[in-house]
């Protein structure tokens, strides 16, 4: 049943994520990744990460892809053209690529960590993965971890606005200003 | 399922983000290729810290969900300003610096 | 389940409550737009407190908050360097486009969230910490970068330094989660105990492929070749104080931790690393010397020095001793001072010329204006590592630390280096000293055919400010750095004994 | 007491640079003139009461190490900021100094008229300054810091005249050559420290003969790269093109730095490290060989020539590699005479030939002049002194130091006597060329500008022209002034000249062999380690040697005489039939050429590689295999250019794959 699982997980994550790599229309390959996270938050659940996988959905395939849709309407859903600059890049880069992928292959398969060659114990501790576990570690041993993150947060905010935000000036002075 | 294959699942998705930033031309495609790369790194944590049965990786999962949604909010930031200043949506097109 | 609130020593965390609270304060003022002129000065009293916090847990050696970050000697000191550096860059900006552009607070706020992120990263001692810090840093920096909104270079730096930014974080991330899942820690201290109690995992694959991802993504940060590529372009693009703060004050931080995770997560396996980071060392010495020989835009030179200057503290690590970090935190702190004074002046000259940075703009400087070239005159005498300078000390240090671990040929690469580097930073002062201003033809020192055309549809920046030579709060940093350049070429003591407060630190872990 | 006659010998010329560098807003011309010589005169005076000092001494313990203080503690190495004073060094200060006081004095009234008068001096001063360091220094790394400074002070007055593109990149190429030699002395710097464990001269050269056995590799690698520095800084094979080009600078500079100084230390550099030579004879014979091989080629290019100041400049060329081969076959103390006369009668030649070029206004070429004799007796008698003494003529300070060099090789036999031999053929030329000088210029029918002088009284001051090129400057600051000095009318240089002269002529009599060997003696405690300390050639020998070199000095005269004077077409003739020869010589045995060809394109082309090729091409390098493959190789080339994100990133890949696989076959 597991195994089922995980590869209906896996093959549905890299299939979206090649969808994402693939796809001509940015809006495409937005939403193929908002596949890709759903597929991956089902294997979160299967390493017993049910926090994280509600996370991942809640945040992100919610949240955040919802300001990518919102970014790739508001710049208008332009088709990479089929003339490459420099096509051979389409050829090299995914050859190293997949040469990456084997030597990370090897490195964890050929680790002498005998652990990975099973699912991991069963004697985790109780709540493994709980909303309640994790917050706990993170007001605990993680908490300034956890505080720099959420002003990492504000700290992203400010630059959003800058970066995006209109200021009076603009509209004055810049030729794209008549628009706000 | 043994933690092999997650590991290797995790590093397919890396490979697949790295090509993404390789092969794309479109910033926001290249933002999701990004995306993709952190959430290998997100799944090879989240394998280990099942097979150390410790939830320190999962603490840190979550701290990397936050630090990508944070790059996404200034790479699509950027994104707007350069839209905003006509400037070409196209990673090929932007090398005015270079040398 | 009951909740045990870790213990926090408030004294040593005393530098980042304050920094924190005080970009709190900083990100509120943007609402108020009488509090808003007062930002440089906000951010000042800011830094200064910070610095304070800072001197006074100066023999502060303990873990905080449940190991999460660890305040000592190399956190210190190295904290202090970003702090300068950030409080130069604040100076710098004053009336800089882009921060009028950026709204001064917002600005501020970026430039300060950064160093937050900083002074976490110089103190971090988890996995978890040394990630957040290091986007704290460098995710201000990506949108910094960008502030500019006028100028499409400073966009193109901008996007350009994030997605290759966020691709070596990526990279980091999985080398952290190999090395997490090899030693089953996250502490710095447990992942070493973690790789030694393992069975054989000191050179297991898993282990060592993890610990070159890492190395990767902090190559990135530090400008390491061959992942150096962003590095001239994002200088030359950003806002120069940006780029001043961004060359200085991230180098600080991110050798911080690099010294820490290699030196104390990664001590055990220092045999298994140190050809590589001596190869890449070898090769920044190499490229970024070789890069910056036909450069024209005096941002970019600089961007190509700080790769090989990066490649010569790299080689402080490589020896995994002690005399290997004291060179490198001396030839830092030099570094930092070298820097601050060539940006000054690059940044009052970009002023008076309407925003060019090229090589040209500085001919005959030194017979107008000698308060300015004089600052950088020494800045790139010191680069170039001549005596008496604190670079020729720093390179000294450096190349003895070298010797001292049998890294002969190492040191031989860094003497070739400076000889190369020679040729483009006597090419600066040659255009200071030798050239009469506005005589452009027949120049020996420029070959002004090679300049770049106009970038095409840059428009022309309207701002102009012939008086920049006369404002204290461009010139004083100038001034400050290259007396301090000087003045620590002659007697080095007290910053040596500042850099051996940073390698003592470490004693525990590194011979 | 004598380390403090020696601080002071250093503090005084620095005192003088940094008076009239920052005073030269308040300061009035003549007075920054006045300081900047006292400041030197000063310095002589410590130098001489240092001397008294050291020689009250008992000959063993005649040195000195004294630290102003630490300058650097790093890790194990211990820099102390100190001096080493013993005879060879107090030897160097008191040529240095003496020879430095002459010339301020004659700048004094040569300089007048330059509007950047103030900064001469200053920088005079300072290079004074910067090779006291250098020789006094008591440790590699002093020695590195006066080396570094004693390169930049020569660049900075080779390209005085800034104005003048000639001049700019005539200091661009000599700091460039300068440098490649301060490579080659940190390298050994580096060496010494790796394998001794300290820097300092007492504790390397004691512990040396301990640590290395004779002719080990390591020895003459460090040997080789300190061989390096001293080739550089001394003008030698293959480093020698930047000397002659260095003659763009004021006749004072060139008669200071570029004859009796600054050239010269290369020489100091062998002396002062003989132990760790003799350890490795290797380096020492390559010293040899190369001073011998840049004697006869400077030659020949001195004969050459016609830019007056350039046929002096590789006469000096030639001048140290006799030093070099003498420091080389272990006659040290032949080579420190041959250095001390040479700076006398050499800076005596330059002031002459500085006094005839005024005269000239600013010409340098000797096809031009003629008939100086009555125009200009008192230069025109100097000059013959000055060339007298470089010929070797007997009784002439060239003579006996100059053949005590040629002796010792001869002395040594074996391999040396090939150099004795080609030293002799040396000897010939150089009387050749310095009396190729005096005939061209002294005698014969007054060309306009002696015919004005004689009638006249002053000199013609001509359109300001730079001499190299002929194109016609501006006269703002940083050019030589419109009017120019000759020593005839001033007093300054005349007295210079005066003593110089003097000098030249009975200098040598300090050390004739037989009756007094001061110089042998005086040198003595710091050679006495050395196998070859109480090696020489018997006073009977000794004797025949001169004999010899008056032979063929008065043969080298003569001949020139009959050339120039008795038969003046043949050297026409000769130059028609041997054009091909002429060519060579003149062109500098294309030396410039070869170093292009050899150093500087190969340079470029890999700053072109790693610029474009590398950021470039590493990325579609890799790729053109399978760019080929598609057929689009060609359209991709042309397309890719850096500045290009994607490419960045491949590379970026390129980069972590190669680490990558690297630790995987380390993990094996």
């Amino acid at each position: 049943m597991e195994q089922i699982a995980f590869f209906v997980g896996a093959i549905g994550a890299l299939g979206a994520a090649f969808a994402v790599v693939i796809v001509k229309n940015p809006f495409y390959s937005v939403l193929a990744l908002v596949i890709h996270l759903v597929f991956l938050a089902g294997i979160f659940l299967l390493l017993m990460a049910q926090f994280l996988a509600a996370a991942l959905i809640v945040v992100y395939a919610g949240a955040v892809m919802v300001l990518y849709v919102f970014v790739a309407a508001y710049v208008g859903g332009i088709e990479e053209p089929k003339w490459d600059s420099s096509p051979e890049l389409r050829i090299v880069g995914p050859i190293l690529a997949v040469a990456l992928f084997i030597a990370i292959s090897i490195a964890v398969l050929g680790s002498g960590l005998s652990a990975l060659g099973t699912p991991g114990p069963d004697d985790v501790p109780s709540g493994f993965g709980t909303p309640e576990a994790v917050g706990h570690l993170m007001m605990e041993d993680f908490l300034i971890a956890f505080e720099a993150a959420s002003l990492l947060l504000l700290i992203a905010a400010v630059a959003a606005i800058v970066l995006a935000g209109r200021r009076r000036e603009d509209r004055k002075k810049l030729p794209g200003g008549e628009g706000a | 399922m043994d933690i092999e294959w997650y590991l290797v699942l995790s590093a397919l998705l890396f490979a697949t983000g790295f090509i993404g930033v390789m092969v794309r031309r479109n910033p926001v495609v290249i933002l999701l290729c990004l995306e993709l790369m952190l959430s290998a790194g997100a799944l090879a944590l989240l394998a280990f810290s099942r097979m150390l049965g410790n939830q320190d990786g999962q603490v840190f999962v979550l701290i990397v969900l936050v630090v990508a949604a944070c790059e996404v909010v200034v790479g699509l930031g950027l994104v707007v300003a350069m839209y905003r200043r006509r400037l070409p949506l196209d990673v090929d097109e932007i090398k005015e610096l270079k040398g | 389940m009951t909740f045990d609130a870790p213990t926090i020593d408030y004294a040593g965390l005393s530098p980042i409550i304050a920094l924190t609270a005080g970009l709190v304060v900083i990100v509120l003022a943007a609402v108020f737009d009488r509090v808003k002129r007062f930002g440089p000065g906000l951010a000042l009293l800011t830094y200064a407190v910070t610095a304070g916090c800072l001197i006074w847990q100066w023999n502060a050696d303990l873990d905080l908050v449940s190991g999460a970050l660890r305040i000592d000697g190399l956190a210190v000191t190295l904290s202090l360097l970003a702090v300068i550096a950030a409080a130069v860059s604040v100076l710098l900006a004053i009336g800089d486009p882009s921060e009028t552009q950026a709204g001064r607070s917002d600005w501020l706020a970026l430039l300060t969230g950064s160093l937050l992120g900083m002074v976490i990263l110089a103190q971090a001692t988890s996995m978890l910490t040394f990630f957040v810090g290091l986007e704290l840093l460098s995710i201000p920096l990506y949108a910094l970068c960008g502030t500019n909104l006028r100028r499409r270079e400073s966009l193109e730096s901008g996007l350009k330094y994030l997605i290759v930014g966020s691709v070596g974080s990526a990279t980091l991330l999985y080398g952290l989660a190999m090395i997490y899942g090899a030693s089953g820690a996250t502490g710095f201290q447990a992942i070493a105990d973690g790789l030694q109690a393992g069975d054989g995992m000191l050179s297991d694959s898993l282990t060592l492929v993890g610990v070159g991802l890492v190395a990767v993504g902090l190559a990135f940060k530090v400008s390491i070749a061959p992942f150096h590529q962003w590095t001239p372009d994002v200088y030359q693009g950003a806002p120069t104080p940006v780029t001043a703060f961004m060359a200085v004050a991230t180098k600080a931080a991110a050798f911080a931790v690099f010294i820490r995770f290699f030196l104390v997560a990664l001590g055990p396996l220092a045999d298994q690393w140190d050809v590589m980071l001596a190869a890449l060392a070898a090769l920044s010495i190499v490229v970024g010397n070789v890069g910056a020989l036909a450069q024209t835009s005096l941002k970019r030179m600089l961007g190509y020095s700080g790769i090989a200057q990066a490649g010569y503290m790299l080689a402080g690590i490589v020896t995994a001793t002690q005399a290997g970090v004291d060179a490198l935190v001396f030839y830092l702190s030099a570094y930092v001072a070298m820097n601050v004074a060539a940006f000054a002046v690059v940044v009052i000259r970009e002023r008076q010329t309407g925003f060019s940075d090229d090589i040209s703009t500085l001919r005959g400087l030194g017979r107008e204006k000698p308060l300015l070239a004089w600052p950088l005159t020494i800045a790139m005498l010191a680069l170039a590592g001549l005596p008496p300078t604190a670079g020729f000390i720093g390179k000294l240090y450096l190349i003895e630390a070298l010797i001292d671990d049998d890294w002969t040929w190492l040191a031989v690469m860094i003497a070739i280096g400076t000889m190369i580097s020679l040729g483009y930073y006597l090419r600066v002062v040659a255009a200071l000293w030798m050239s009469p201003a506005g005589e452009a033809e027949g120049d020996a020192a420029i070959d002004t055919a090679s300049l770049p055309p106009q970038i095409a549809g840059a428009q022309a920046d309207p701002f102009e400010d012939p008086g920049a030579d006369r404002r204290w709060y461009l010139v004083a940093p100038a001034l400050i750095a290259m007396a301090a350049a000087l003045f620590f070429g002659v007697i080095p003591q007290p910053l040596v004994d500042f850099a051996q407060h940073a390698g003592d630190a470490l004693s525990v872990w590194v011979p | 007491m004598t380390a403090t006659w020696a601080w002071l010998v250093l503090l005084f010329p620095l005192l003088g640079s940094l008076t009239i560098g920052f005073g030269f807003k308040v300061l009035p011309a003549r007075v920054a003139g006045l300081i900047g010589i006292s400041a030197i005169v000063a310095a002589f005076i410590c130098g001489i009461l240092a001397l008294i000092g050291l020689q009250g001494e008992p000959s063993e313990s005649r040195h000195v190490a004294s630290s102003l203080w630490e300058y650097a503690n790093v890790g194990g190495l211990r820099i102390d900021l100190g001096i080493y004073v013993d005879p060879l060094s107090i030897f160097m200060v008191l040529v240095v100094t003496g020879v430095s006081s002459l010339i301020h004095i004659y700048s004094y009234s040569y300089m007048k008229s330059d509007q950047g008068y103030h900064r001469f001096f200053s920088y005079l001063n300072f290079f004074v300054f910067s090779m006291l360091v250098l020789v006094l220094g008591g440790n590699f790394i002093m020695l590195i810091v006066g080396w570094a400074l004693v390169g930049f002070a020569s660049y900075a007055l080779i390209s005085y005249w800034y104005r003048r593109n000639t001049a700019t990149k005539a200091g661009m190429k000599a700091f460039v050559i300068n440098v490649v030699g301060d490579i080659g002395l940190y390298i050994a710097a580096i060496l010494i420290f790796k394998n001794l464990g300290s820097v300092d001269y007492g504790t390397v050269f004691e512990k040396a003969p301990e640590v290395f056995t004779t002719n080990e590799w390591e020895i003459v690698a460090i040997c080789l790269c300190l061989l390096v520095g001293a080739f550089a800084k001394s003008a030698q094979m293959p480093f020698h093109t930047w000397l002659a080009d260095a003659m763009e600078g004021p006749t004072p500079v060139s008669s200071l730095i570029h004859a009796a100084t600054m050239v010269t230390a290369g020489v100091y550099l062998i002396a002062r490290c003989h132990s760790l030579f003799e350890l490795a004879p290797t380096a020492a014979d390559v010293a040899a060989w190369v001073g011998l091989a840049t004697l006869m080629i400077a030659g020949t290019i001195a004969i050459a020539v016609t830019d007056l100041k350039r046929i002096i400049a590789y006469s000096t060329m030639s001048q140290i590699g006799y030093m070099f081969v003498g420091v080389g076959i272990g006659a040290y103390s032949a080579g420190m005479f041959h250095l001390m006369t040479h700076a006398f009668f050499k800076a005596l030649l330059f002031m002459a030939a500085g006094s005839i070029i005024s005269a000239m206004a600013n010409m340098q070429d000797i096809d031009k002049m003629k008939g100086f004799r009555k125009a200009m007796p008192f230069t025109a008698a100097m000059l013959i002194i000055g060339a007298l003494a470089l010929s070797g003529f007997p009784g002439t300070s060239g003579w006996f130091s100059k053949d005590e060099i040629i002796d010792f090789a001869h002395f040594r036999g074996g391999m040396y006597d090939w150099m004795w031999a080609g030293m002799l053929i040396g000897a010939f030329m150089t009387a050749v060329y310095s009396f190729r000088i005096i005939f061209r210029i002294l005698p014969g029918p007054a060309c306009k500008e002696a015919e004005y002088l004689e009638e006249h009284g002053h000199v013609i001051h001509g359109e300001p022209k730079n001499p190299a090129t002929g194109e016609l400057e501006d006269t703002e600051v940083g050019y030589p002034g419109e009017e120019h000095h000759i020593a005839e009318q001033a007093g300054g240089m005349k007295f210079a000249m005066s003593v110089l002269g003097i000098l030249a002529l009975i200098g040598g009599l300090v050390q004739v062999p037989g009756v007094d060997e001061v110089i042998t003696n005086f040198l003595e405690p710091t050679f006495e380690d050395s196998v070859f300390a109480h090696m020489h050639p018997s006073t009977h020998e000794a004797w025949v040697g001169l004999g010899e070199g008056a032979l063929i000095s008065i043969l080298g005269i003569t001949f020139t005489w009959f050339l120039y004077i008795r038969r003046p077409d043949l050297p026409v003739k000769f130059r028609e039939r041997f054009r091909a020869v002429h060519a060579l010589c003149v062109n500098k045995w294309y030396g410039d050429e070869i170093i292009d060809f050899l150093i500087v394109s190969p340079v470029k082309a890999f700053g072109r590689f790693c610029n474009r090729v590398f950021e470039r091409f590493a990325i579609d390098g890799a790729t053109a295999g399978v760019a080929g493959l598609t057929r689009s190789a060609g359209a991709a080339v042309r397309d890719m250019q850096s500045g290009m994100l994607r490419g960045y990133a491949v590379l970026m890949l390129f980069g972590i794959l190669a680490i990558a696989i690297y630790f995987l076959i380390r993990s094996i």
